[in-house]
């Protein structure tokens, strides 16, 4: 893990009276929730049922209807807040540059966030995640797997306090699959916020929050 | 921060520098088409070569703006750009790139286009005048006014279709005064009447667009993540 | 103060609520036509008959009378698209959005007409039906500027993102109107030492027709507005319980209106 | 002025009448338009009132304990 924080951040997020819809449609009225520090939340529903807008409305890029964000009870879009700085998002698409090569990737995204990540710091992630040897391959080059496991890395290597990760779980092998757990953990462990999605339980995963998002089918009101 | 964003455009452009090059070629084809269209005497070349030129510019600039905006836009790095990024920032650096990858090279090789247009030509016995230098001013001074406009379309657009014509559509009416003021400056060295006015106005609108296109951008950027 | 502040803030509230404006617009919308064509029968009257004749360019100086209010309005809707986009932006209201879009058709429909008779009195004053005239070219540049707004806002799929970034276009185009106006105004005298239509003071005794029908055409404009607003209302609320009673309703009573 | 030179409008007539004509045609024409648009929403409107209306969101939120 890179340079242990000295004290666990204690900022928790809440989200006060949320109103959000996509294409018109509405898919969250008037929602309360918070994740305080060092808890991971579980995001449940089916296909459909509004858990990526959910997701991009927490990472502050959907614009929201109604409601408010607080990231260590600062409005997110507030001026002081930084948010954008403490929050890692992840999404489907793994947002890497296929004509850069991984090293080039990971690199751009850790100055970015502040802090240029060593090379050996690049190896070690690397090698917990067996592509050690990929790292001066271009990004096309890889496999969906492998390509998946780059833009994992990145969780490692970028201090931040907050995780919104889309689908993470998704076609990793068991593995990786409990790399990814124990690091959530240990992020968790260290006063981190992580909030993920994922269509099925993770077991050996402790989480302390589980949000399940389904349509009901009674009328509306 | 800024710097960090410039440089991975950059190092983006280069990497893929066949794509950053078409526009370049499509500039210089352009206006070599017009002596076949319109006809080989360098008398009416001359009068016509300061608007072919600046017009294939702004084709050129609009053509390229494709590959700055659409490919982040498509594999999710605009968005992660604009979480860790200002919008700003993100929009001030694609349209540097843009304009060192493009701009600037349009204006490094209008000279060329100058003596394909008999810009310099002069009736025997009539002095030889320069006024490729003139062109050079009027083209570095639009050019970036080009990129910037020319950013704002692309990030409105970049989440409607995926077709390039709707920017050229909605961009190309408020090209208009930098085209007026841009082509008149090579007529009126042509006559070898005062440009500076001209000039002048040119940098004004320059200025006045760098100062209010940045944060438009952004914000069309983040509508178009949103 | 306060009263004026609260009965402004309900007011402003209210035209914000799509249903209490489809439902008043159906009131407004008899008396508009009514107030509409009385101004155009006075206007017409005037411009056709009463109104003295150019002693330089003869009758087709009643031209004027169509061609002057266009220009205005296309000009005005321009400015009022780019003043709902500022309110539907800033205060995420998304009637002002759908007035954004209903402008656009009408505002377009204006710059049209105001081209064409702007053509059809060229051909007797300057001899040809498209003369590079300040006024005329910058009309055009207009008429692109409203093409471009309605490809953009027609291209995009989730509606949301079609208001907020055509919003943006219309604010961008507004600021440039004044610098298109100027640079085609600047470089129209640059090429063409005399100016062609002869624009100086207007004899006065055509100015009173002029005002009935700029009068008469913002009424017009009015009403097309509200019509394609109420459109862009049903379009837009068609889930809404209110409408789908309002619509049931409106078919068998037939309201008078059209629209 | 009697009516024929009213219409002649001394050889201007025609354009005139022309654009006066255009200008009334393009505003029917406009405000035909609108009413095509209303009939297909119209029909928009019905079709929505049979489907069935939206599916609420529901968000339950339990914590896990341990």
């Amino acid at each position: 893990m890179s340079s242990k924080q000295s004290e666990p951040s204690s900022y928790n997020l809440e989200v006060k009276g949320l109103t959000i819809s996509r294409n018109e449609q509405p898919l969250l009225e008037d929602t309360d929730l918070s994740f305080n520090a060092g808890s991971i939340t579980h995001l449940f529903g089916e296909n459909g049922a509004g858990k990526t807008s959910l997701m991009r409305a927490l990472a502050g890029l959907l614009p929201l209807d109604s409601g408010q964000i607080l990231w260590n009870q600062i409005k997110n879009t507030h001026p002081e807040s930084n948010f954008n700085q403490d929050l890692l998002f992840l999404a489907h698409n793994l947002a890497m540059k296929h004509e850069l090569s991984i090293a080039e990737n990971l690199q751009f995204y850790s100055i970015l966030r502040g802090r240029k990540s060593s090379l050996e710091e690049l190896s070690k992630v690397a090698a917990e995640l067996q592509i050690e040897n990929l790292l001066e391959r271009h990004f096309s080059d890889l496999s969906a797997g492998q390509q998946h496991k780059v833009a994992l890395c990145r969780l490692v290597l970028e201090t931040v306090k907050l995780w919104v990760l889309d689908e993470p779980f998704v076609n990793l092998d068991a593995k990786t699959r409990d790399w990814l757990s124990a690091k959530m953990m240990h992020f968790a462990k260290e006063g981190g916020v992580v909030i993920f999605t994922s269509h099925q339980a993770i077991e050996g995963l402790k989480i302390h929050q589980r949000i399940s998002l389904s349509h009901s089918e009674e009328e509306a009101a | 921060m800024f710097l960090t964003l410039l440089k991975r455009e950059l190092m983006l452009a280069r990497r893929n520098w066949v794509a950053v090059l078409i526009p370049l070629f499509f500039f210089v084809i352009v206006v070599s088409l017009f002596p076949f269209a319109v006809s080989p005497e360098a008398e009416f070349l001359q009068q016509i070569a300061a608007g072919v030129v600046w017009v294939a510019a702004l084709l050129a600039v609009l053509l390229s703006l494709d590959l700055f905006y659409r490919g982040d836009f498509q594999d999710g790095s605009l968005e992660q750009l604009l979480i860790m990024a200002s919008p700003i920032q993100v929009a001030l650096s694609k349209v540097t790139a843009h304009w060192l990858v493009t701009g600037l090279p349009l204006v490094l090789i209008s000279p060329l286009l100058a003596g394909l247009m008999h810009l310099n030509y002069a009736p025997n016995g009539a002095v030889e005048m320069n006024h490729t230098p003139i062109m050079m001013l009027s083209l570095l001074l639009g050019t970036p006014t080009m990129c910037l406009l020319g950013a704002i379309g692309m990030s409105l657009s970049l989440a409607a279709s995926r077709n390039g014509m709707l920017v050229a559509v909605m961009i190309l009416p408020l090209y208009v005064p930098i085209l007026i003021f841009g082509s008149s400056v090579i007529t009126a060295s042509l006559a070898n009447s005062g440009y500076n006015a001209q000039i002048a106005i040119l940098a004004a609108i320059l200025l006045f667009a760098l100062v209010l296109t940045p944060y438009t951008t952004g914000k069309a950027l983040k509508v178009a993540v949103s | 103060m306060a009263s004026f502040s609260k009965t402004a803030g309900r007011w402003f509230h209210q035209l914000g609520s799509p249903k209490w404006f489809y439902q008043k617009s159906v009131k407004w919308l008899p008396w508009l036509w009514i107030s509409c064509l009385a101004l155009f029968a006075f206007g017409l009257y005037y411009s056709l008959w009463a109104s003295p004749v150019d002693y330089q360019q003869g009758n087709s100086v009643r031209i004027m009378y169509i061609h002057v209010p266009t220009a205005v309005l296309s000009m005005v809707a321009y400015l009022a698209m780019a003043v709902c986009a500022v309110i539907g932006m800033v205060w995420k209201m998304k009637m002002s959005f759908m007035a954004m879009r209903a402008l656009a058709p009408i505002g377009a429909a204006f710059t049209l007409i105001c081209l064409f008779t702007g053509s059809l009195w060229g051909i007797p004053t300057w001899g040809t039906w498209w003369e590079w005239d300040a006024r005329m070219t910058s009309e055009l540049v207009l008429l692109f500027l409203y093409l471009g707004f309605i490809a953009l806002h027609s291209s995009f799929s989730d509606r949301t993102k079609a208001d907020n970034a055509a919003a943006i276009l219309a604010i961008v185009g507004a600021i440039n109107i004044p610098i298109i106006y100027g640079s085609v105004k600047w470089w129209n005298t640059l090429h063409q030492a005399y100016s062609v239509t002869k624009k100086g003071a207007i004899d006065p005794q055509m100015q009173t027709p002029l005002f009935i029908m700029i009068a008469a055409f913002y009424v017009l404009f009015i009403i097309l507005v509200i019509i394609r607003l109420r459109l862009e209302i049903m379009n837009r609320e068609a889930k809404a319980k209110w409408l789908q009673q309002e619509v049931g309703l409106g078919q068998e009573s037939n309201a008078g209106a059209n629209g | 002025m009697n009516w024929q030179e009213f219409f002649s409008m001394g050889d201007h007539g025609l354009y005139v009448w022309w654009s006066y004509g255009l200008t009334l045609l393009t505003i029917l024409l406009l405000l035909l338009l609108f009413n095509v648009y209303r009939r297909k929403l119209l029909v928009k409107i019905k079709m929505q009132q049979q489907e069935q209306s939206l599916k609420a969101r529901v968000v339950k939120t339990e914590n896990v304990s341990g």
